[in-house]
């Protein structure tokens, strides 16, 4: 295992002292338990945005406290979603009144501890919303698995709720738009090589020389299927042609009902991309993978894209969402509103993100 | 009667167990999960086991629920909610309770049992804890019920947990993180029903003494 | 080789159209010659700053392009310097009439190209400078080598000078600024991992799996010595240290004489940094290291620095000036005066560095 | 007489030999430098080859002056202006003939040095293509005043380049990129002063037919 690292033990700590260190005027760390929030209280009236995760997909969720973005970040172990009582003192820590909206990528385990922690913070009084994020189409249906994995999407999820949360949106109207954006936004990756955890300091799968992992999520988890290595033009063209052409998405998803006072099972339904819908278009590094290499990418989506009728309006390229040094890439396509535009172009001041600030 | 001594000794037994198993057991979780379930219950036991001079005072319930916090707190993930929730139910099952007759620990055991599906909402069949869970709860309370006696109900606990475990390698996984995979989670034994296991065993164990 | 790419031919080409169709509302790319320049023409009266360099080290110099930094850039093949036609044609788009400062790496191709390059401007008319960064102390003598290596600075250099350039800095003022960033800055690498250039599509060096390599440049050349790989914290401590005790640099750059109208040699020295310095310090991913490695090196060296009486005024944290996919990173630390500061402060617009825009 | 279809014999045999040596130069330049130096002349000469047709009605400097463009524009990297310089330099010496003397082929050597050397600034002993083309000069003008015929001269300076491109073995490097290895650069031969010695074997065999 070759990494900058101490020992495996530290890297979360050490890693956060790092930011700290280093984005001091924006964020402010706390250690027990760890979680990181902006260096200025949450305004009155601003409805604080939470999100959280395991570690091991540097910049999100850390890099993106700041103003236009998220409050509060909860880091977990390596690829391990963090404790409810993170998430607690998060948003004890950020909430003004104005309630709390969690934004929960969609694992068991982070489900799991996020409904946890959203029910410790509402028995103490604090208005919570947990909103999951399921855009990655490598999962098939919803059925018979845990349903769709949170990816790319959440990271213009942070940005677009980041931007809506700063212009006052209450937090039912908040959620409704962290909702539509994360029906409106499907993602899919593949990897190259695997990656290594530091606790375990051997890679999370093998793969020979000639192999690609189609489906992969972020967490080193093996793919949905294993593939000969193929040019950068057929990944791209087979990724994005997946991503248009899946179908509507059906599946049950939780959510608090603050009128009932318990929680629910909603019915959602993400409905198919289609000819003529403006996208913002994401193109993410696993985190090995080079950026010029992402150009790459892009230029094959991009006709692709074209050939298909669809018009992207915005884009965002670069190791957002990545998975340790794992090579290979990412692609999220999310449909284009006003609203959603007006809040990604919106202001934004974090370490990983600025925009217009 | 099982005594607090034993159910200290359940979890020194079980911190041991994670700890001699991590590499084992998050091997497990490389083949079908993200490589880290291991690591999760080893931090999380290897934590409790820290408390335990400091659980001296407390009663079984309180005991069950203090592990309960403190896994919830340390282990994240799948298996952090869902051990938290096993213990945490068992502990308020057992509330002020310093020592256990062969019935109540089933009851223990069928509060635990009753968490995990309140919490994961799987069924035998899914390949997770439950899959090895639920046959040793219904084994222990069935051999009582049938009028064995508390250590052979347990070493029925322990091979019906066991099996379970096994029979998970060909199973598909429909909840938690295998999943993903569909089809090509077939062939690995699932690493939270193994884990699972270790605690029944290490609960058989500490009674034994 | 693992790379997500099509025919190694190629992938110069493909990335720049991949550039132009992510960030049209910034750049233009011209094919032939290889250039990048401002969508929009240079304002009157604004000196052009060009920069260019081998391809492998996105996003340098292509990804800053834009509002308040370089004017055009010029790709080369991967780890080659580009042509001077490339480097003609360019200042020839961006020139309005104020003059081109050239921001040159200091490598013999680089130097000699860009060299022959401004021969040809200056002889259609076009006011020329040529400015030598060479801040690699890894490379101890100038009097028996080619002198130091030009690395992260450069990045530095570009948005400084870019913000000069754009509050209306002459020819002359902004090469003396160009300059004495270049002296007060200083930079140190390793890497983890070898590149692997498309072209060989092999690993550049061997190292095996308990090993290091320190001082190394973005080229994927060997270092000045391979070490037993170390935690991060002696990596960091030995660079940062190495940066800080480095003493005079004593070297002869050319420099375009203006008055006497001929290249002329000039002694320049770097003093060394000493307690009370204030700094911008960068510290840079090799292009495989992600983020959050980054964060326990920058962690580190805080220390080190607040040890030795250095106060980071600034920073900037991730993979800027890279080497293909190599896992390692780099430190540079920037003696910052008040019109260093007030330009790395001001607004940039380009596709990898943002600023207030 | 070295006529222009001797020339553009020359240049052909060059560019195929920097086909069949691209892998080794750049496995040279892998060792000391950053491996690129073969894909580098073969991306130049191959364009150069390329363009041989437009040439045949130019006489000889104009050709050398258009392979020297060719070379600087299509090269990069040191060798790019070096060799770009080299032919620029010979072709401005040679311009308007359309054949050589012995003496003028010695002269237009003696050019191209004269512009490695004005461009890169490098003398024998630093381990560039200095150091296997400088003595070529001289082997083949020390030669011809000697007596010697032009074949003999010829043979002399691909001795004396190939023997000064073994030379840089065990040289360190004082310019160029290997100069940044210090002691390391020892014991690899220079990538430029063996794509020179290519360069000068080319010349001469075309010279033979
Ligand atoms: N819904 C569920 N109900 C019961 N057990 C589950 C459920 N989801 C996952 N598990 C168990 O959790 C185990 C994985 O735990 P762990 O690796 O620690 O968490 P994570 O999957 O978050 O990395 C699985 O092997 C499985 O037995
Ligand atoms: N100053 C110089 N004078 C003469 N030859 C040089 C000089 N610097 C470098 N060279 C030659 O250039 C060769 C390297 O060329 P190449 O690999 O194409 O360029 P780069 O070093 O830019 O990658 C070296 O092997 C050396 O022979
Ligand atoms: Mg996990
Ligand atoms: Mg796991
Ligand atoms: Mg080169
Ligand atoms: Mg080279």
């Amino acid at each position: 295992m070759k990494k900058l690292i101490n020992h495996p033990d530290n890297i979360i700590r050490e890693q956060l002292e790092g930011m700290q260190l280093a984005h001091g005027d924006l964020i402010k760390v706390n250690y027990e338990p760890y979680y990181i929030t902006r260096k200025e209280a949450t305004p009155e009236g601003k409805v604080a945005l939470v999100s959280g995760g395991g570690s091991g997909h540097e910049p999100m969720h850390g890099g993106f406290v700041g103003k236009g973005m998220l409050d509060a970040a909860c880091p977990g172990e390596v690829f391990t979603s963090p404790t409810p009582d993170q998430m607690f003192e998060a948003a004890k820590a950020v909430d003004s009144g104005s309630g709390v909206l969690n934004i929960v990528k969609n694992y068991t385990g982070d489900v799991m501890n996020f409904e946890m922690a959203a029910d410790m913070a509402m028995a103490e009084g604090i208005k919570v919303q947990n909103i999951i994020v399921d855009d990655d189409i490598a999962v098939k249906d919803s059925l018979y698995t845990a349903g769709r994995r949170g990816v790319g999407t959440t990271v213009l999820i942070e940005k677009i709720c980041g931007g809506a949360a700063e212009d006052g949106y209450d937090l039912k109207k908040l959620s409704d738009l962290c909702k539509k954006v994360n029906r409106y936004g499907r993602s899919m990756g593949m990897a190259l090589t695997s990656c290594i955890t530091p606790a375990n300091g051997s890679p999370s799968f093998e793969i020979s020389d000639d192999e690609m992992e189609i489906g992969i999520g972020i967490h080193g988890e093996p793919g949905i299927e294993r593939d000969k290595l193929k040019s950068v033009d057929e990944i791209t063209e087979m990724m994005t042609n997946s991503i248009l052409d899946d179908p509507a998405y059906h599946r049950v998803l939780k959510e608090w009902d603050a009128g009932k006072n318990q929680w629910v099972d909603v019915e959602v339904v993400d409905d198919p991309f289609k000819k003529g819908d403006q996208v913002i278009a994401f193109v993410n590094s696993m985190g090995g993978t080079p950026v010029s290499e992402l150009y790459g990418v892009y230029r094959k989506m991009a006709h692709v894209l074209e050939k298909r009728g669809i018009k992207v309006v915005r884009n965002l390229i670069g190791p957002f969402i990545t998975s340790l040094e794992m090579q290979g890439c990412s692609i999220t396509l999310l449909k284009a509103d006003d609203e959603i535009l007006k809040y990604w172009d919106a202001p934004a001041l974090t370490p990983a993100l600025r925009k217009k600030m | 009667m099982v005594t607090k001594k034993h159910i200290l000794q359940w979890l020194e037994n079980t911190a041991n167990a994670m700890e001699d198993n991590r590499q084992y057991l998050t091997k497990l979780d490389t083949a079908i999960g993200d490589a880290d379930h291991g690591n999760n219950m080893h931090r999380g036991f290897k934590k409790v086991k820290e408390q335990l001079p400091a659980f001296k005072g407390k009663d079984i319930g309180a005991i069950l629920k203090a592990v309960a916090m403190t896994l919830i707190s340390t282990v994240g993930g799948a298996s952090g909610p869902l051990y938290g929730t096993m213990f945490m139910h068992a502990g308020n099952k057992m509330a002020g309770k310093e020592e256990l007759t062969p019935k109540e620990m089933g009851e223990l055991l069928a509060a635990g049992l009753e968490g995990v599906k309140m919490r994961g909402k799987a069924s035998v069949g899914e390949k997770t804890i439950v899959d090895a869970l639920e046959p040793a709860v219904e084994a222990y309370n069935q051999s009582l019920g049938n009028g064995s006696d508390f250590q052979q109900a347990m070493n029925r606990a322990v091979a019906a947990c066991e099996k379970g475990a096994e029979e998970t390698i060909p199973m598909i996984a429909k909840k938690g993180r295998a999943s993903y995979l569909g089809e090509r989670s077939k062939g690995h034994q699932d690493p939270g029903a193994t884990s699972v296991s270790f605690i029944i065993k290490s609960l058989n164990d500490a009674c034994l003494n």
